[in-house]
């Protein structure tokens, strides 16, 4: 294992029926930096995440985070051990607001019990108290807090996206899987989130995993970027090795006509 | 072919777009651009019927649609490719496709669909591998392509596309608009595009509308929107630091 | 915390509204009719934590419902034990055969818990008619005791009345305030997206499987009340039919709200009292107003009043409903 | 037990199965076009079975003729149904929908109460009742009759769903209603017609099965309860697994009430259900829901 | 106080749901009687005012009705329930309110033991068990197989014939059960066949005899088939078409009152009856209505004996009843004794050529 590996999966292998989705896929990423994953639709990269927040069942391979083997663990426990994801399509609880929302991604933070909400004890409303400004500090953060009590099924396709980045926030992540954060907003909005994404890095210290088909954006965060195709690693690089290579142009980028 | 006149459309008490008055000519492709939450969506979903517009006419080829339901309004070739795709997840890629057709489906359409869809798998080769797959377990991308698929077998007249890059590789968004482009050119398809990725629309659009919550604030032929200042900074993000 | 407090207050006037009730209306079939609506809500109100909130459907309520009746009916009168205890018991087992029956069933969803509910429901059902050398068979059980709990014996209606009132207004406290905390959310979250919920860490079969039994425990308390009030129970009453009548009765209240639940409850069970006097086509009114209020009132009784009230005011208050604290 | 037995479960059971699966067969429509599990399907039996007596009895028709308006009577029915209980509140969510149609089970049984009393009336048999030997065990030319029929309906829905564009397109208004309307399809004319063709299956079911069951203003409930659980043990919305899940109902409470105890032959084949469900959430010839992240 | 100018009699029936063939009749009849007695000049010369409540064949709604009838409505006494359940679940409010209740279910546990408050009118299932193995004995028939409802009525037949049968020399060869709902026995009925039974008795309500019924003929089985007294009604002939031919079963005599011998005391009341029912409702009569007359009048009885409408003395009067002519027999109720009839209520019919015929 690398020593600065945090997150490090071996030959992940995911197989639906027919379809080799990851043929044994090596995929590291480091502490304290943005790794990418890029390649063309249906290459596997959601899959990917899949395979590491522990929605697909593995056919094969392992995933570990910090030395600790996750390949058995269920979604929740990985969530726990610090893999937060956000979704490609969208996944936010569209029967709360969206301060709720974000509280929800603090439900491991506040670690009251049953008995202490029946009964309201101090310890619940401490709990509450600590919930709701973390949860806040989350909106403000990717610059939501004035919608804090829209419900969140009403709020425009952009800034759900926004809304799931700080709920994936709340719950602390060690490791943060964002799954085209980007799609569905425009480019300065594109601009403040690669922001956002460089302070989550810096500030908060935390390791983030991006999948991105907005060319802009990756290679101007990324600290590295794997390239999947057909289910397998092609590149692998700094920004400016993998823009310039021609397999990794042929099969993605295409010719470049960009100003 | 598409004109509206002062829309106004609520939710609840929201008031989404604010008298709003645009019109597409015949062979045109326009762009519509805004920020998150300005209420692009909400207009193209009141031209396909899926909204009514609290006030406010909406004319197709002349006839008032306002009223109308959105099947009728497809019926007559307009085609609607939704934000969030709505592919029919449990029917396969190709049941998908045929639904599309579904409005002009005769016997005597039949070859004439059966080119079509060749003529989709060309342009998406994936979708023609994944012919047989649940649209459901589609890939996003898969699934982009597999909405614009879908509404290009109705054969419009007009075509209505809400973010058809959202998820797309670069060298597949390329593709798309250049067969835009090629459409247009070849069958006068007249084309109505609200994209976050302004820069690209701008380019193959011929005018362009920028709606800011709710209003249109700013129209006028695609090469001066780009070139203008105010749409550099607020859309092209010229001046936030990465 | 306004929402907390408004909580107390609701639940205390409703428990005023409640002790009142007898001196208002001071027959003791009003008093019947009353203890059988409370005892109804607070099934209803367990049904809608797991329906509304959770987005569970269980079509197998009044099993747990008969399941602790007929416990603390055996072990009170064929075994004598005291009454206090037997239903205890009762909850108990209700509880315990949810946990138990709660594992494999939740892991399925829709329509398919809806049937496997169902289907434990009627197999309880067909037990509790077969095992007649236990329960009485078909024609009952009789000569259940009352409660007399600390040597006081409740068995006037109206000390009964004020008992039920009591452990009604508890069981809305206590979802109200379970509703107001991390599990209420986590439940509201796992409704509307698993996935997403097991992104950020919660245990989506554990809170399930809680709520279950939570629920289950709610109706099994109303079926250990219903038996030691009526004294006499048979399994007719805990047909599937009765599931479809709860689950009615939440859905018409108004989905994941407890106080849509108690007025779904109240009304459903006093409404074919009211219409007696139609005779033969009390069944076709019924019908016709199950019908008209799902149509005019998409969000229950309880939506219908709060936008009233939003209407009256006169202003747009969004997400305000009973959980968006 | 002797082979003829066997074989009398077998006949027997096919026959109650049957019952079951014409039912749940008109679940499926419904379920298909909308996502709701109409509580009524039962009630459509039901009205099939009476107005077919009521037809022969009070307007003295023939049986086939009787049978024929009462088709046609339930068809409208269901028409109605929609038109004035669905359609209006077409953007309540599944639930209400359902508990809509509960109310509507309830308001119809009121009317059949009403109509025609609480009597039990049977419907002569088409082709006599004369019982055919086979192999020892007997069967009824009846049983015969509602398994060749059934096996008819079966075919043309499997054949409308999945090999027709409208077939096609009713399983797409449940998928996704906006999307459905954005390809062209008027969802309500396709509800209004999966309610029609729903109230004539089931009418027909109603009409073929009362001779055999005979028939009461509340054959309904139970008639659902089980079309239900026919059409979950088969995977809900295949119409060939609700016929199928039909059938293997009925052979379950056929045997268990011949072999083990006909006191839990119900439980029996309810117990059976749920083990099957365990081992596959989405029914026996059910796909997995198509969910992914 | 003032006198009320009514006396007022209660009753909570089945007039809808499953046990609506019992209660439908009872309410009718019922109905009938209050307008016959008023016309007659009423209880005491006072009028006669008889609130009839429909339980749905609920034991909740049962309940609360009694309640109503009890706490709001003010009744002396009050006949029904119809069935067993909803009247074992109703006796402890009328014990408290001290009120007669005369009911119309069949269940011995109804007045076994003895609740002073409590009566009823139908024959009960022991005195039919009785009439069926004596006829049962005099043929010959030994092995006998059972199918019984699983419901409230066929459960306490059920548990008498097991009760019965074996004492009285008979092997229970088969003890098959169905449902209520149930619309197809043949598979019990060919575990009967195997099983190699003399005689086959069902007990059961319409329609599951009349599908054992049908299904016993298909499968070809010619063994002697026995019905309960719940089948006592031309609907069960209709429902079983041909295959109704031959079957046997004890029944109150209502329903063969024109056959039964001049010299009987009740022929007289059942002719009156029988065509006053058949004139007012144009429905046949059935046994079940039977019980609804004999309640209201062993009522109105015992008032009229006591010259008293108050709920204790009507209590005290029904007790001291005796050689009253119902239709369902002649009651002679005691303090030991709150059924008052025996098994001469029942005489045994059999079905031919699609009607009752008295068997001898
Ligand atoms: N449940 C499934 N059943 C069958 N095939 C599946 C399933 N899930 C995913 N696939 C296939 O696996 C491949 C990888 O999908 P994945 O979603 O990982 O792609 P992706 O790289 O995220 O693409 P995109 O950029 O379009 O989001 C796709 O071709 C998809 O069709
Ligand atoms: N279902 C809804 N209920 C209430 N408000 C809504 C609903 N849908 C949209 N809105 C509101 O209407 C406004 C316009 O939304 P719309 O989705 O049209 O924006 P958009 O321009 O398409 O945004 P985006 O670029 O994020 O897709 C927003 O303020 C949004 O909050
Ligand atoms: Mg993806
Ligand atoms: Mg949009």
């Amino acid at each position: 294992m690398p020593p600065d590996g945090l997150l490090d999966c071996r030959g992940v292998t995911v197989r639906f029926g027919g379809v080799l989705a990851l043929d044994e896929v090596d995929f590291s990423a480091r502490d304290r930096a943005v790794t990418s994953i890029i390649g063309p639709n249906g290459a596997g990269k959601t899959t990917l995440l899949n395979a590491i927040s522990g929605v697909v069942p593995l056919a094969g391979g392992g995933i570990s985070l910090s030395g600790r083997d996750l390949s058995q663990s269920p979604p929740h426990i990985r969530a726990r051990a610090g893999v937060v994801r956000t979704f490609q399509n969208l996944e936010i609880f569209t029967n709360m607001s969206a301060l709720e929302n974000v509280m929800t991604g603090c439900h491991c933070q506040v670690r009251y019990s049953v008995l202490d909400s029946l009964l309201k004890t101090p310890r619940y409303f401490a709990g509450e108290r600590k919930a709701r400004a973390k949860a806040m500090d989350c909106l403000e953060f990717v610059g939501l807090a004035d919608s804090a009590q829209t419900p969140a099924g009403d709020l425009p396709f952009g800034r759900q996206r926004l809304l799931e980045l700080a709920r994936a926030l709340a719950a602390r992540p060690g490791i943060l899987l964002l799954d085209e954060p980007a799609a569905g907003l425009n480019m300065k909005e594109t601009r403040v989130l690669g922001g956002l994404i460089r302070r989550i890095r810096d500030e908060q210290g935390v390791a983030v995993v991006l999948v991105e088909h907005d060319m802009d954006l990756v290679m101007g965060i990324s600290d590295q970027i794997t390239v999947l195709a057909f289910g397998q690693v092609i590149a692998k690089g700094a920004p400016l090795e993998v823009q310039k290579d021609p397999e990794v142009i042929a099969a993605y980028l295409g010719a470049d006509d960009r100003d | 072919m598409i004109t509206l006149k002062n829309i106004d459309i609520f939710y609840g008490r929201i008031h989404a777009v604010k008298r709003v008055s645009l019109h597409v000519d015949p062979g045109e492709i326009v762009a519509l651009i805004g920020g998150n939450g300005a209420g692009k969506t909400t207009l193209l979903c009141a031209i396909s019927g899926l909204i009514r517009p609290a006030r406010g006419e909406i004319l197709h080829k002349g006839e008032s649609i306002a009223r109308r339901s959105p099947d009728k309004i497809v019926r007559s070739g307009l085609s609607h490719v939704p934000e969030g795709r709505l592919v029919f997840k449990p029917l396969s890629v190709e049941d998908n496709l045929l639904l599309g057709a579904y409005g002009r489906f005769s016997l005597k359409a039949r070859r004439q669909i059966k080119n079509d869809l060749a003529e989709v798998y060309a342009m998406f080769p994936v979708l023609k591998q994944r012919r047989g797959q649940c649209a459901g377990t589609l890939s996003g991308g898969e699934q982009q392509m597999l909405a614009i698929g879908r509404a290009l077998m109705a054969r419009p007249g007009i075509l209505l596309l809400d973010e058809p890059s959202m998820g797309l590789a670069p060298n597949i968004t390329r593709e798309i608009f250049r067969h835009i482009v090629m459409l247009r050119d070849r069958f006068g398809l007249t084309v109505l595009l609200v994209e976050q990725n302004a820069k690209s629309a701008l380019r193959v659009a011929d005018r362009g509308y920028v709606l800011e919550t709710g209003r249109i604030i700013l129209q006028g032929p695609a090469d001066e929107l780009l070139a203008n200042k105010d749409v550099q900074r607020a859309y092209l993000g010229r001046d936030v630091d990465l | 915390m306004q929402g907390l407090k408004k909580d107390l207050l609701l639940t205390g006037a409703f428990l005023s509204a409640l002790c009142l009730a007898p001196w208002v209306l001071p027959s003791g079939y009003y008093l019947t009719v009353l203890i059988m609506c409370c005892l109804n809500a607070m099934t209803v109100v367990g049904l809608n934590l797991l329906l509304g909130y959770a987005g569970q459907i269980s079509l197998g309520h009044a099993a747990f419902y008969g399941l602790a009746a007929y416990t603390t009916a055996i072990l009170t009168t064929t075994l004598g034990l005291p009454v206090a205890l037997g239903m205890l018991a009762g909850v108990g087992l209700a509880a315990l055969v949810a946990f138990v029956i709660g594992i494999p069933t939740l892991k399925l969803s829709g329509n398919y818990l809806a049937m496997a509910t169902l289907g434990f429901g009627v197999i309880v059902y067909i037990f509790l008619n077969e095992t007649v050398g236990l329960t009485g068979g078909p024609s009952g059980f009789t000569g259940i005791p009352r409660l007399n709990a600390a040597g006081l014996t409740l068995s006037s209606d109206r000390s009964y009345y004020y008992l039920t009132a009591a452990v009604l207004c508890a069981v809305v406290l206590l979802s109200l305030n379970l509703i107001r905390s991390r599990l209420g959310r986590a439940l509201r979250a796992l409704h509307t997206s698993e996935k997403a919920a097991q992104a950020v860490g919660i245990d989506i079969a554990r809170y399930k499987l809680f709520i279950f039994v939570l629920s289950a425990a709610f109706a099994g308390a109303a079926g250990v009340l219903y038996a030691h009030y009526l004294t006499f129970i048979a399994p007719s009453s805990f047909g599937f039919l009765f599931s479809v009548e709860l689950l009615v009765m939440v859905v018409l209240g108004g989905m994941a709200s407890v106080w849509g639940s108690v007025t779904g409850a109240f009304f459903l069970t006093a409404l074919p009292e009211f219409l007696r006097m139609f005779e033969n086509v009390e069944i076709i009114i019924y019908g016709a107003i199950l019908i008209l209020c799902m149509m005019f009132l998409p969000r229950g009784l309880a939506g219908g009043v709060s936008s009233l009230a939003v209407r009256l005011r006169g202003r747009a208050r969004p997400g305000e409903d009973d959980h968006a604290s | 037990m002797d082979s003829a037995s066997l074989l009398q479960f077998l006949i027997s059971g096919l026959t109650v199965g049957s019952t079951y699966g014409l039912t749940a067969l008109g679940f499926t429509i419904i379920f298909n076009t909308t996502g709701i599990i109409n509580f009524a399907q039962g009630e459509f039996v039901m009205l099939g079975g009476m107005l077919s007596v009521f037809f022969m009895r009070i307007a003295g028709l023939d049986e086939a003729s009787a049978i024929v308006l009462a088709v046609a009577a339930v068809t409208l029915a269901g028409a109605l149904i929609e038109r004035f209980t669905i359609r209006p509140v077409k953007d309540a969510s599944i639930i209400n929908l359902i508990i809509i149609t509960i109310g509507v089970s309830i308001f119809i049984r009121g009317l059949a109460m009403l109509a025609w009393g609480k009597d039990t009336f049977a419907l002569p048999p088409f082709s006599g009742d004369a019982p055919i030997a086979l192999f020892g065990a007997v069967v009824m030319p009846q049983s015969i009759w509602v398994l060749a029929i059934s096996l008819l309906i079966l075919s043309g829905l499997k054949a409308f769903f999945s090999g027709t564009i409208y077939g096609k397109g009713m399983l797409a208004c449940a998928q996704d209603k906006k999307a459905a309307y954005l390809v062209g399809i008027s969802v309500e004319r396709m509800v209004l017609l999966s309610f029609m063709i729903s109230g004539l299956v089931g009418a027909v079911g109603g009409a073929i099965l009362a001779p055999i069951t005979l028939t009461s203003f509340d054959v309904g409930v139970i008639l659902g309860l089980k079309g239900f659980a026919a059409c979950i043990l088969g995977g809900l919305g295949n119409p060939f697994g609700a016929a199928a899940g039909g059938l293997i109902l009925g052979v379950l409470e056929s045997f268990g009430a011949g072999l083990l105890s006909s006191a839990y032959k119900d439980a029996f084949a309810f117990i059976i259900l749920l083990l099957l469900l365990f081992v596959r959430p989405s029914g026996l010839f059910g796909t997995r829901e198509a969910k992914r992240v | 106080s003032t006198e009320p100018e009514s006396v007022k009699i209660g009753a909570v029936l089945s007039a809808t749901g499953p046990a609506s063939f019992l209660g439908e009749p009872e309410k009718n009849t019922m109905q009938m009687l209050q307008e016959e007695i008023n016309a007659k000049g009423g209880v005491l010369g006072k009028k006669l005012e008889i609130v009839i409540y429909d339980d749905e064949t609920d034991v909740n709604k049962c309940v609360l009705a009694a309640k109503k009838l009890l706490d709001k409505d003010g009744v002396v006494a009050v006949a029904g329930p119809s069935v067993s359940g909803n009247t074992l679940a109703i006796i402890k409010f009328f014990e408290e309110a001290k009120i007669p209740l005369v009911s119309c279910a069949a269940s011995e546990k109804i007045v076994t033991p003895v609740n002073a408050w409590v009566f009823n009118t139908p024959q009960l299932d022991r005195h039919a068990v009785t009439r069926i193995m004596l006829d049962a004995k005099a043929k010959g028939l030994n092995n006998i197989a059972i199918i019984t409802v699983s419901n409230g009525f066929g459960q306490s037949g059920r548990a008498v014939l097991q009760e019965l049968l074996p004492p009285n020399g008979f092997n229970l060869v088969a003890d098959e059960v169905y449902g209520p709902k149930d619309t197809d026995m043949t598979a019990q009925l060919t575990k009967i066949k195997a099983a190699g039974a003399d005689a086959i008795i069902c007990w059961g309500t319409n329609p599951g005899p009349a599908v054992v019924a049908r299904n016993r003929v298909q499968l070809g089985i010619d063994t002697p088939l026995y019905m309960s007294h719940g089948v006592a009604s031309k609907k069960f002939i209709e429902l079983a078409g041909p295959a109704a031919e031959g079957i046997m079963l004890p029944a109150g005599r209502l329903i063969v009152a024109d056959q039964i011998p001049d010299d009987n005391p009740q022929k007289p009341l059942l002719l009156s009856y029988a065509k006053a029912y058949t004139e007012k409702y144009n429905a046949p009569v059935s046994t079940f209505g039977g019980h609804g007359w004999d309640s209201i009048k062993l009522i109105v009885e015992a008032i009229n004996m006591g010259k008293s409408a108050k709920p204790a003395d009507i209590r005290d009067n029904l007790e001291k009843i005796k050689g009253f002519v119902g239709t369902g027999g002649v009651f002679n109720y005691s303090p030991e004794n709150h059924n008052g009839l025996d098994e001469n209520a029942f005489v045994m019919v059999v079905i031919k050529d699609g009607d009752w015929k008295i068997m001898d």
